[in-house]
């Protein structure tokens, strides 16, 4: 089971630092879900190899699908957004707001 | 009636859910109506709104306690009691918007409230379970509709910015929280909260090394609700979210999204993972940690919001310290200590909403959001200046007001708590911190006051009321008023809730 | 319901009538207002009158109401009562008000508000001196700092936003150690009470670092008020900048409030605390009076110069509060009280009759202004005097039984120290008055000074009867208070 | 008539408020009116005198109780023995010459009727003083004279010298007043009373330990340093002549200076009981007396030399009374109780007749200054003689009131060869100075034709008190003339009088040292055989020392005055400084010396609520750097607070905690932290960038 949460922490510790190194704002939504995708390996091999009687690990982990792809579209809508307002989606500008 | 009673078959369990089942078909019904309206009236969608959740709340009070679906749908006095507060901060939020849906959101209205009830449902549905699946559903469901509001106005940048620094701090945390979640699945092979807490206590008494993961998933957990919560130091985009979003909006984060997150916290805490301070049982004494947190929030909420001159961010970091005071209510664990937290949120709702409410009003008329533009207000329009007086001195906690209430109900929890214990001493400080700060944060908020009356000259605005708004302040100055007054029902209401989680 | 609930009604009944008036009918409010508060000043006139005769006898609280419930999942009650030390304060705040409100026409912009303001401020004071729950004394006691930071805000002089600032947040800063220890007596009781009249039995049965605790949380909180040094930095703020009247009620109830708090709270709960601490209260309070008197000596504004003597005038308060073993030192502390809140009530409408007229307090523009105007001279004369002690006015009986209780009870050199404020006291009043009434009289820059008029009049001559008649005849006080502070003397010994 | 003889106090308190609230703008009227009532109050007290001689000198007795707690009382109360019935009739007496005197003397003043109000209310209050039965009613008293002294004083203050004189009155007597009241809290506190009788019975009863009594008689007698005039507390008086002369005649010079005279003879068995407490009192009396009279020796300024002269002879009398106690104390027989006494009565009337006759003479030729004076015994044929009768009676010239008591004073210090020594060269000088006095004012040549010529005889309501006095003067010391058996003294004492050594030699050797004292008077100023600015220029430091008063005022005013008041400023600076702004930091303390005013300005706006408000709002201004506007710094700090939990929670799960336990501790540490990462971000974030585009 070892491999599989060490390959789940591996990922979300590339997604972190994806979220907080991208510069370009759909970079930053692909590092969100290589975060998401670490915690349902996580869920799936834990239901796999310890807790194997019941699904409920997978049916978590469809759940976490369905959300994310549902923030996806949020998340790409206000990157569109973001584009139209900014002419681009460097996180670099978007810093009005401070202080 | 006893909360641990099962309701037994699906269609009892449906009716349980109508309150929610109907503000979520409610909700599109004022999206649909809006749409086939052709978007004509400024008004319509909003009262509609309204109405639906007034209906909810005539629902609300037929409802019964009991669960269904396992664990995943259970109705507690907590969860009686915080979806009231949902409904109410709703209300309020949508009382306050008929200014913007008037002027700058003309043909989203239907959108707008429908997305406000749908983040209501959610709110409902997180604090009517005690499972992790349909908590971690309900959180999502509040979140969503809320990145979406805070984005509402397509064509400003300050909006715009606002959305998705919330997306992507709200994403980023969610994703912690899941990761401390399925953690915790696999310690306990189970998401039902009170088996949880069973199936890892008997595991760590065999296997003691999974306290390190107990450990991390507690941070975790720490970290995704802290976001919820706007709790420093996770509460970074909270002044930027409401500064930018339209204000109802942000009133609904300040008020409804911490009140999820509250609910959130004391099921994942006080249920699945509770601290016990001084025993070993496994290290999870998250006591302390959280104790930092609520002393960093009270600090740097209180501390920050002096130096600020918009008036919308001055006020989220208020609400930030005023999450410090609620997690002190949160960090005492004895009967007064839930009931405390739920107290100050129902009087907080009131004075906040309120604050906001006439801030959503000003800015309306004005179109300004600096303290400054305050300048003699009391002259010209004296309601609203008595109002907003009114909100501010309760957040700081001055009797006769709902906000020293609170602050007394938490405060006397903490002490009830730090007296009771050897090592819950600590809490002296953390109360001492709470209520050194709350001096100074009169400051910032007399500082409105001053703003609004202390002036020689005229202001040069008059705020005109439409009949929703002056319902929302109305309602506020009632609610500030009866929370510091009568607030026995409510008391009495509060203490089920410590009741029904075993304290 | 009680007499002592309609003290506190009446006031919050004409608040609202205020509040209902149109805002330009400024006669209506302000006649209105006088006339309502009238209402519980006779009220309270009749309640030392009856007091005097039918209960001065016993140490027991009269006019009990309650306990009702009013919050019982806190175990917090409705519960009001009057005794020996409350029932004086109240005629003051009684008289005081009235007084006040009359001294109030002279404001001139947003009247409506002002009036409202004040008789909510009215209403807190008389609750504050009979409230016997805790916690609706700390609501009472809060309740007064809002009304007064508008009044002081709106209506007051050149820095009043910073003075208003100042006194709402010391008084809160106060306020949250009280809350503190509030707290922790409720949850040491058993069974959970805030009944002050039980806690007063439960207070020597605490640990004695928790009596220290609370003695010392109970004491900032009302040391601000009084005030205490070195906490006495809002007061010449708040005293200089806040209208006439609004200094009248600061000096004359607002102050008196922390000293009665002492007694009623502070003193009986925690005597073992209080048997370890005297000695500092004492040296706090003859610091108060020596440095108050040296300060006051400084002044150039004669508003600072009165605000500063009353930090002077509260030492001796505080110097007799430590000698607590002695009756008579108590009774002065009633009778200072009293005297300070006579006297100095008088001299803040002095100055305010005079900053009326001159549109300055600076002391070194006026001179002579005895020739021109006697009648004002000759009542200045009579409060200067009552004020550094001369005797047959109240400030010499109170300061005399204060010398001659702390005396009797504390270390002797000490009080022999404080005996010094007595000159220094005559030496700042006789200042000031030299350079205001002696002397060579300006006729181009004052002739125009009209004398005091008789509105003016109306509200300083009860002040200066009342003066005079406790000065002359103190007896009728001192068998009110008797039983009373025998009964107290004997609780701070135990 | 004792049992009403409160009445007696009351009536001219009665016309005090008839004149204040009725009769304030009738002149005439206020004025006789206050005559009647002090006259009827005199005939009251001639009556008190007689009853109290038919008595036996027995005390009368009679109090009223002010207000009491337990056993502590505060009393008003009658104590009619010979020592109160002779100060009332000579109060009375001397208060009804006052006021006649003063319906000329003040004659066209403005504020007439208000001068016998306040004239009336001292009468009250020093007849109170007068028949008061314990320490306390004695202070209340003490207290309002000193008030109707500052009124009177200051009666004419539209002068700035008036405005001055009467703080300084009020004030330095205030300063003896505070040791009385020390010594009566040292009574209250070992006897639990103030009544006289008590009080000395409960001494005898050895309820003092020595020391404190020491202490509480000297502190009763600060009062009357204060009051008296006394060394060092003396320098009040000469600069209280600047009220009407008719004032200085009735308060300064023959009852309420006395005050401290009586109180001391009042309370003379507290000093009896130490005989430490009565050396010093005679110690200061001869001082003071000595002091005075040398200076009185060089002044020019009438009426200054007739205070510095009443300050001798206070100080005389209060030697007396001392060297009574020291004796009697030490078991011998002394006269000085009666010698003081009597003394007191005599001189309260040759004085009130000079400062009359003073007050005349000035009435004509408008100055103080002798040297301005002369050959004036022409022009004034009421005055001349009667001043001439009050100074023979001063210098002890055979025969007068004079010469019999200052006899007596003499006799007491037999036994002292010091004192002895110095009373006689005291009365030497007083003849000298007295009579330097009057040879420039009445006789010789007029220095000044103008003022001569406009000089004239004063009005008949100036004159015949003048004619009377005078005749008091001679003929009131005759009740102590021991051929009579010592009548005085025997009333006095109401016991077997006792009768001093030497009577005649006594006589003798003062005679011949008043007498000397005219005689070289009449030399140097008559004569002019020895040319007195000569001697001036020859002891020149001392004829300075003597000509500035030894210096004594410019002394309190280097030591006391203005160290007070710059201590003053110092705290108040403090204040707005120190104690307001305590975070301002101890190194502007320093600077705050530098000035204090500028400082003030400065700083007045930062209070303590201020100074903290600075540290918060300083911390606030650094904190918000957090927010440093880039979502993604804020996911680095939420990482960065997780692993800082994570190390936390691991050290406190797993290492025992031995690094951080302390909540405070940690809090503070992350709070730090946190600033730390604001100013991090600060830095990071480009200045430009720094303009927010919001609305502002």
């Amino acid at each position: 089971m070892l491999p599989y949460i060490a390959v789940a922490a591996v990922l979300f510790s590339l997604g972190i630092f994806g979220v907080l190194t991208r510069r370009n704002t759909i970079g930053i939504l692909m590092s969100l879900e290589l975060m998401f995708n670490a915690v349902n390996i996580n869920l799936v091999a834990f239901n796999k190899f310890v807790w194997t009687d019941a699904l409920i690990g997978q049916m978590f982990a469809m759940f976490i699908i369905v959300v994310a792809a549902a923030e996806a579209v949020v998340g790409l809508a206000i990157v569109l957004l973001l584009y139209r307002n900014w002419q681009g989606i460097n996180t670099d500008n978007i810093n009005i707001m401070k202080w | 009636m006893d909360p641990q009673l099962p309701i037994t078959n699906v269609t009892e369990t449906l009716l349980a859910m109508l309150p929610e089942i109907f503000l979520f078909c409610w909700a599109l019904v004022v999206i649909t109506i809006d749409v086939v309206s052709k978007r004509k009236s400024e008004t319509l969608a909003g009262y509609l709104s309204m109405i639906g959740l007034l209906i909810t709340g005539i629902l609300l009070s037929f409802s019964t306690y009991g669960k269904g679906f396992g664990n995943m749908f259970f109705n507690d006095p907590m969860a009686a009691f915080f979806k009231i507060i949902f409904i109410s901060a709703a209300f309020m939020a949508i009382g306050s918007s008929f200014g913007i849906t008037k002027k700058k959101i003309v043909n989203h209205r239907g959108e707008f409230f429908g997305l406000i009830l749908f983040s209501t449902v959610g709110m409902m549905f997180l604090s009517a379970s005690r499972e992790m699946i349909s908590l971690y559903i309900g959180l999502e469901l509040t979140t969503i509709p809320l990145f979406v509001l805070a984005a509402f106005f397509k064509d400003e940048k300050l909006s715009i910015e606002s959305g998705i620094k919330y997306f992507v701090i709200g994403a980023f945390s969610s994703a912690l929280l899941l990761y401390g979640m399925s953690f915790l699945y696999g310690l306990s092979g189970t998401t039902d909260l009170l088996s949880m807490r069973l199936n890892i206590a008997a595991f760590h008494l065999t296997f003691k090394q999974i306290g390190v993961v107990v450990l991390i998933s507690n941070i975790m957990l720490v970290a995704g609700i802290g976001f919820k919560l706007a709790l420093p130091p996770f509460h970074q985009w909270a002044p930027d979210v409401y500064e930018g979003a339209p204000t109802p909006v942000a009133a609904f984060l300040s008020v409804g999204s911490k009140a999820a997150g509250l609910v959130a916290f004391a099921k994942m805490f006080l249920l699945a993972l509770p601290a016990f301070y001084g025993t070993e049982m496994f290290p999870n004494d998250w006591g302390m940690m959280v104790g930092f947190f609520a002393a960093c929030s009270m600090i740097i909420g209180n501390v920050v919001a002096i130096r600020q001159t918009n008036i919308k961010r001055m006020l989220a970091y208020s609400s930030i310290a005023q999450a410090g005071y609620i997690m002190v209510g949160m960090l005492a664990l004895n009967e007064h200590g839930l009931a405390s937290v739920a107290f100050y949120m129902f009087a907080y709702l009131f004075a906040n909403m309120g604050a906001f409410a006439a801030v959503a009003l000003f800015e309306d008329k004005t179109g300004s959001c600096q303290i400054a533009s305050y300048e003699g207000l009391s002259k010209t329009s004296p309601f609203f200046a008595v109002s907003f007086s009114i909100f501010l001195l309760s957040l700081v906690g001055i009797p006769p007001l709902g906000g020293f209430m609170a602050k007394y109900k938490v405060f006397a929890a903490a002490i009830a708590q730090a007296s009771a214990h050897e090592s819950g001493q600590w809490i002296y400080w953390l109360v001492g911190i709470g209520l050194l700060t709350s001096v100074f944060s009169l400051y910032y908020y007399a500082n409105v006051i001053r703003q609004m009356y202390f002036s020689k000259n005229d202001s040069p605005y008059t705020m005109t009321y439409n009949p929703a708004i002056l319902t929302v302040l109305i309602i506020g100055v009632l609610g500030v008023l009866a929370a510091g007054l009568f607030p026995e029902p409510v008391l009495e209401f509060a203490g089920q809730i410590s009741n029904s989680f075993g304290f | 319901m009680g007499i002592l609930s309609w003290l506190i009604l009446v006031p919050l009944i004409g608040m609202v009538y205020v509040m209902l008036m149109p805002k330009e009918k400024v006669n209506l409010i302000r006649y209105g207002a006088v006339i309502i508060s009238v209402i519980p000043m006779l009220l309270s006139f009749w309640l030392t009158w009856d007091y005097f005769f039918n209960y001065s006898g016993s140490a027991a609280m009269a006019y009990m109401e309650g306990p009702y419930e009013w919050i019982p999942s806190l175990n917090i009650q409705y519960l009001l009562g009057a005794d020996g030390i409350s029932v004086p304060m109240l005629f003051l705040t009684g008289l005081l008000s009235t007084i006040s409100l009359i001294a109030s026409f002279s404001i001139k912009f947003r009247v409506k508000e002002y009036f409202a303001f004040f008789l909510l401020l009215e209403a807190g004071m008389m609750g504050v001196f009979v409230a016997l729950d805790f916690f609706l004394f700390y609501v009472f006691w809060e309740i007064m700092l809002v009304p007064m930071y508008f009044l002081i805000g709106v209506w007051g002089g050149p820095q009043k936003e910073y003075a208003a600032i100042k006194f709402f947040l010391y008084t809160l800063f106060g306020s949250i150690f009280m809350l503190v220890a509030i707290l922790i007596m409720y949850f040491t009781s058993e069974p959970h009470t805030l009944n002050m009249l039980e806690l007063i039995d439960h207070g020597p049965t605490l640990s004695h670092t928790l009596q220290m605790v609370c003695f010392i949380f109970f004491f900032i909180a009302f040391a601000i008020k009084v005030p205490v040094w070195p906490f006495h930095t809002w007061l010449p703020d708040a005293h200089v900048q806040a209208p006439t009247a609004v200094s009248v009620i600061l000096a004359g109830v607002l102050l008196k409030m922390g000293t009665y708090a002492m007694l009623r709270i502070n003193w009986p709960m925690f005597p073992k605390a209080l048997q370890d601490l005297s000695f500092w209260i004492a040296v706090l309070g003859v610091i108060g009076i020596i440095y108050g008197a040296l300060v006051s000596m400084a002044q150039k504004d004669l508003k600072k110069l009165v605000a500063y003597s009353s930090v002077s005038h509260m030492g001796y308060c505080m110097l007799a509060l430590a000698a607590y073993s002695s009756v008579t030192a108590i009774a002065g502390v009633m009778f200072q009280m009293i005297s300070h809140g006579l006297i100095t009530g008088a001299l803040f409408l002095m100055v305010g009759v005079l900053y009326d007229r001159a549109h300055t307090r600076e002391i070194a523009l006026f001179g002579g202004l005895g020739s021109k105007l006697p009648v004002y001279t000759a009542l200045m004369l009579m409060f200067s005097m009552a004020a550094l002690g001369l005797p047959g006015m109240s400030g010499f009986v109170s300061e005399f039984m204060i010398f001659i209780g702390a005396f009797g009870a504390l270390n002797k050199v000490l009080v022999g120290i404080a005996v010094l404020g007595v000159v220094l006291g005559a030496a700042y009043m006789l200042r000031m008055f030299q350079n205001v009434f002696l002397g060579e009289f300006n006729m181009a820059k004052w002739g125009g000074l009209t004398e005091i008029n008789g509105r003016e009049l109306l509200t300083v001559i009860p002040l200066a009867i009342l003066t005079l008649a406790i000065g002359i005849y103190p007896k009728p006080l001192t068998d009110l208070l008797q039983a009373t502070l025998d009964n107290l003397v004997l609780l701070m010994s135990r | 008539m004792t049992e009403h003889s409160y009445l007696i106090v009351l009536l001219p308190a009665f016309s005090f408020l008839m004149i204040v609230f009725f009769l304030r703008w009738k002149e005439k009227i206020a004025s006789l009116f206050s005559i009647a009532m002090i006259v009827t109050s005199l005939i009251m007290s001639i009556s008190v005198l007689f009853e109290t001689i038919a008595r036996n000198g027995e005390a009368y007795t009679a109090s009223f109780t002010m207000a009491q707690l337990g056993s502590f009382k505060l009393q008003l109360g009658l104590l009619i023995d010979p020592l109160t019935a002779m100060m009332l009739v000579v109060v009375t007496a001397i208060g009804t010459c006052v006021e006649i005197y003063s319906i000329g003397y003040m004659k066209d003043d403005p504020r007439f009727s208000r001068f016998f109000a306040y004239l009336s209310l001292f009468l009250f209050s020093m007849l109170g003083l007068v028949v008061s039965d314990n320490f306390f009613m004695t202070f209340i008293f003490w207290e309002l004279v000193g008030l109707t002294s500052y009124l009177l004083i200051g009666f004419w203050f539209e002068k700035k010298s008036a405005a001055d004189a009467c703080k300084k009155a009020f004030l330095t007597t205030r300063v003896g007043d505070l040791g009385f009241l020390v010594g009566l809290l040292l009574i209250m506190y070992y006897t639990g009373t103030f009544n006289y009788e008590e009080v000395f019975a409960k001494i005898g009863m050895d309820v003092f330990p020595p020391a404190m009594l020491t202490l509480a008689a000297i502190g009763v007698f600060c009062g009357a340093i204060g009051k008296s005039a006394q060394f060092p507390l003396h320098t009040w008086l000469p600069d209280a002549m600047e009220g009407p002369t008719p004032v200085s005649a009735i308060v300064h010079s023959a009852t309420m200076v006395a005050a401290g005279v009586y109180l001391t003879a009042r309370a003379m068995t507290v000093f009896v009981a130490s005989a430490d407490a009565s050396f010093f009192v005679a110690v200061i009396g001869v001082v003071t007396s000595l002091l005075a009279a040398t200076i009185a020796l060089v002044q020019v300024d009438i009426k200054r030399i007739l205070a510095y002269s009443t300050v001798s002879q206070l100080g005389y009398m209060i030697m007396a009374l001392g060297l009574y106690g020291y004796d009697t104390a030490n078991g011998h027989h002394s006269p000085g109780f009666y010698a003081g006494t009597f003394h007191l009565m005599t001189h309260a009337f040759f004085k009130s007749l000079l400062f009359m006759g003073a007050g005349s003479v000035i009435h004509a030729v408008h100055t103080n200054d002798i040297r301005d004076m002369g050959g004036l015994l022409k022009k004034m044929p009421i005055t001349a003689p009667t001043f001439l009768i009050g100074s023979l009676s001063i210098a002890g010239f055979p025969l007068t009131s004079g010469f019999f008591s200052k006899d007596e004073i003499v006799a007491a210090t037999f036994g002292h060869p010091v004192f002895t020594v110095l009373t006689l060269l005291i009365a030497f000088m007083t003849a000298f100075y007295m009579w330097r006095l009057c040879f420039l004012t009445f006789f010789g040549k007029p220095r000044d034709e103008h003022r001569y010529e406009h000089a004239h005889e004063s009005p008949k309501t100036m004159a015949y008190p003048l004619i009377f006095l005078a005749f008091m003067a001679v003929f009131v010391g005759w009740t102590g003339i021991p051929a009579l058996s010592h009548g005085f003294a025997s009333f006095v004492f109401h016991a077997e009088p006792y009768h001093p050594h030497a009577d005649w030699m006594n006589y003798i050797v003062s005679s011949i040292v008043g007498l000397s004292g005219i005689g070289l008077a009449w030399l140097m100023y008559y004569k002019r055989k020895i040319d007195p600015d000569k001697l001036a220029e020859r002891f020149k430091p001392i004829y300075t020392l003597f000509w500035n008063k030894w210096y004594f005022d410019e002394l309190y005013d280097i030591i006391i005055v203005k160290p007070i008041l710059a201590i003053g400023r110092f705290f108040w600076s403090f204040d707005a400084n120190v104690v307001d702004g305590a975070v301002n930091g101890t190194a502007k303390v320093t600077l705050l010396w530098a000035d204090l005013k500028w400082w003030f300005d400065r700083w007045i706006v930062d209070g303590a609520v201020n100074g903290c408000g600075w540290i918060v709002r300083a911390f606030g201004s650094l904190l918000k750097y957090i927010q440093s506007g880039r979502m993604q710094f804020y996911g680095l700090f939420i990482l960065f607070f997780i692993v800082a939990a994570g190390i936390y929670k691991f050290e406190s799960a797993y290492l025992n905690g031995w690094i951080f336990t302390d909540f405070l501790e940690v809090t503070t540490l992350f709070v730090i932290l946190i600033g730390f990462l604001s100013y991090f971000a600060k830095t990071i974030v480009p200045e430009s960038t720094t303009k927010p585009k919001r609305e502002e």
